[in-house]
């Protein structure tokens, strides 16, 4: 399995039966797959829908319903349209109950960059920077190391912030963690990783859950 | 009293070099694709623009940019386009961002005689300097100021001769916001019909806030990225 | 003919042609029956609807159809419904062309009281203070004088303001006052009424306008 | 995961003494007549409700004041009611006075997460007192803060399974603020469908606003005023 799946696989444990999600754009829309049949979720499009549905059948696509990733898609029954104002409102008032992200850096006090790397273009923040103080419960899903090997769970972030302290989960390729009072905590790894590698492959200091869990 | 326009020449005519115009529209879906181009025969310049996005290399905003015609934008996301790059990067383009909520409700807040929230978004990033913080019950927030614009340009599905619109799918977005934050709106729309033939309940944007409504044709409505699964 | 009906006669000439204007509860609502037919105007009711008809044939009246004043009324070609917050979102946002309202004192500077008499019960200002800060044009109607043969027209409002500086039109039995940098200036007085008797019935000094009519 | 309760007393259980409750409405139109009545029959007191209005003597939330329920209320006009006139002037019940359309602004906000916004709205009068005050281009603003409340009671006209919300006429007036803003939003509403059953465009209020859906019979909707011409 490439780590990719790895990370989806266990990112929709997290969605739960009767929820409101908010998927972002890349690898987090990917997890749309992986909801089992019998859970039911809206999906969140903060461009204005709530109830996103599967891609359309070839031939029926819609210029006119598109996901914040401008892909074409279709709705589920229950779905409603709004305009931005009324999706942020949604978003910033706490009324999603999950937002699952892609991240760049995670800090052990759960800070998240994921919108910008200086020196290169900046692209933008979309709606991220809503999504992560505003949703009830913020997922960040990302690879644990870096293609230049290092590690992207930090002391402190280096890259500029998309929120501070916000993360209440990261779940990376090998681990995943949870941001407390007490600080970042170590709550499963993924099959065949062990805590030392963890360790080994994360820049912050963590502690290990009492419910810790070896996959 | 019909606010139908019937060129698009005439109804961006009084929109003069230097003006601040929101246009709606998100990514390529919904946005005025006959105003903007009217704007870019218009050959006005130094265009301060607020928008979710700026098109792309040679659709919807984008074809202002080539054209050189946009000196400040604000927008929350603009990665879709090279020319934008190469503007931003030479200092001929001068760039705001805004988290795309906060964007949203700044357009809003401008359409709603508010000059200023409060909201969490982007405290401790980038987005928060220069800016006035304030806490409410222990927590701080950002102070977001309202955004009007000389003139709004959005696309409907449908409008009356009032001026009342509604809009398809989520090709709403952002166009509700800009029609109450201009002070002249600019509506264009694929169908037009008489006062009345619209239900009052179904009425996306009253009349009250669009000055101008004209009928446009032979929408492209460019699809940014195909997604299909087999029948 | 009566001073209500000789303010109200004067107070729709107010109206122009594709206007959207926003009428006050008790003498403003009057006005709507004297707006000529040929004057296509949309009447907003603050609690969500523009665009308010005529009252319902007995019979025909619906309990979710009313106008800020509680009564029951219809709908014109080309009315929307909207809720509370957009409603007033046109109105502070200063999309409504004209708000006639009533008046207990107006001052010299256009401030306004129509909303509480201290020591009285407050019963509230609904609408009138957004009205008075949002309307693009706010022209206010009342008696000149009181009950008690007061001047309603005051050099300072005694009593608790609805607005500071917000008028731009009053409109009594006697005269027709509008409030400029230069200050009150009369600009028309009822038929059979003199600048002279103005003067003596007016606690603010007041200039005339080179463009007076005495009616 | 339907949303729908068949008791009203039950879908209420949970409202504690001193809660905060955001009631929708305007005058008697679109108030939600069947869960103010389950509150005055679960006896629970020191509730503060923000709602336009406080009812009449003996309807709407005029049941909960001759039931000496309500400690504080937040309201635009409370003009209809003699027993809230006793109260208030025995010292009995707390009264937060709100412009209209500041009091649906800041509902509409304490749902948005929007703790704060400024305002001309009242500046210069009692309204401004103990507020803190800006300056926007030379122009002085209030500063008015969001309401959100343990609880939101709405009354709708059809509702689906999942909470999804239409309106009907002007009884929609603050009804779809009031249910942005309650933690636990408790929708009434005289018809329920099934999901899918409501167009996307028609709906109102995204069921994600709203907790729990109940069906309501028999709806007094008393008329106030009533005015009408002869046919």
């Amino acid at each position: 399995m490439d780590t990719r799946l790895t990370i989806v696989k266990r990112a929709v444990k997290e969605i739960q039966d009767g929820m409101n999600v908010n998927l972002g754009i890349g690898m987090p829309t990917l997890v749309a797959n992986e909801i089992p049949a019998d859970v039911n979720v809206l999906l969140q499009s903060e461009n204005g829908l709530l109830g996103i549905g599967p891609y359309p059948v070839e031939g029926l696509e819609d210029a006119d319903l598109i996901n914040a990733g401008k892909e074409t898609i279709t709705t589920v029954p229950g779905s409603s349209f709004f305009d931005s104002a009324e999706s942020f409102a949604m978003i910033r008032g706490g009324h999603i109950d999950l937002a699952i992200l892609g991240g760049m850096e995670v800090s052990e006090k759960g800070d998240l960059a994921n919108w910008m790397i200086p020196g290169k273009m900046v692209k933008g923040m979309g709606g991220a920077m809503d999504l992560v103080v505003g949703a009830k419960r913020v997922v960040v899903i990302m690879d644990h190391v870096s293609k230049h090997g290092e590690s992207k769970v930090k002391k402190t972030c280096e890259l500029p912030l998309t929120g501070l302290g916000v993360v209440d989960r990261l779940i990376t390729d090998l681990a995943v963690f949870d941001f407390t009072d007490e600080g970042m905590v170590l709550v499963e790894t993924s099959p065949g990783v062990t805590v030392e590698e963890v360790k080994e492959k994360t820049e912050a200091p963590f502690i290990i859950s009492p419910d810790f869990i070896q996959s | 009293m019909s606010k139908v326009y019937n060129s698009f020449a005439k109804a961006v005519s009084d929109i003069r070099d230097g003006s601040t115009i929101i246009v709606g529209g998100f990514g390529l879906c919904g946005i005025p694709e006959k105003s903007i181009e009217a704007l870019r025969e218009s050959g006005v310049k130094d265009l301060t623009i607020a928008s979710n996005n700026c098109g792309t290399d040679d659709q919807g905003l984008g074809i202002l940019l080539a054209n050189k015609q946009i000196k400040k934008m604000i927008a929350s996301y603009v990665g879709e386009n090279k020319i934008f790059e190469k503007q931003f990067l030479s200092g001929e383009l001068e760039v705001e961002l805004s988290p795309q909520g906060t964007l949203a409700e700044r357009i809003r807040s401008g359409g709603a005689g508010i000059p200023g929230f409060y909201t969490a978004t982007g405290v401790g990033t980038p987005i928060a300097e220069g800016k006035e913080t304030k806490e409410f019950n222990g927590k701080t927030y950002l102070l977001e100021e309202g955004i009007v614009g000389d003139f709004a340009l959005v696309k409907a599905w449908k409008a009356d001769t009032l001026g009342n619109l509604v809009y398809r799918k989520t090709a709403r977005n952002f166009n509700p916001l800009a029609a109450m934050a201009g002070k002249i709106t600019i509506a264009e729309v694929e169908e037009i019909v008489e006062a009345g033939e619209l239900k009052p309940e179904e009425i996306d944007t009253p009349g009250v806030y669009v000055q101008r409504v004209l009928l446009g044709t032979d929408y492209a409505k460019p699809i940014e990225r195909l997604t299909v699964r087999k029948a």
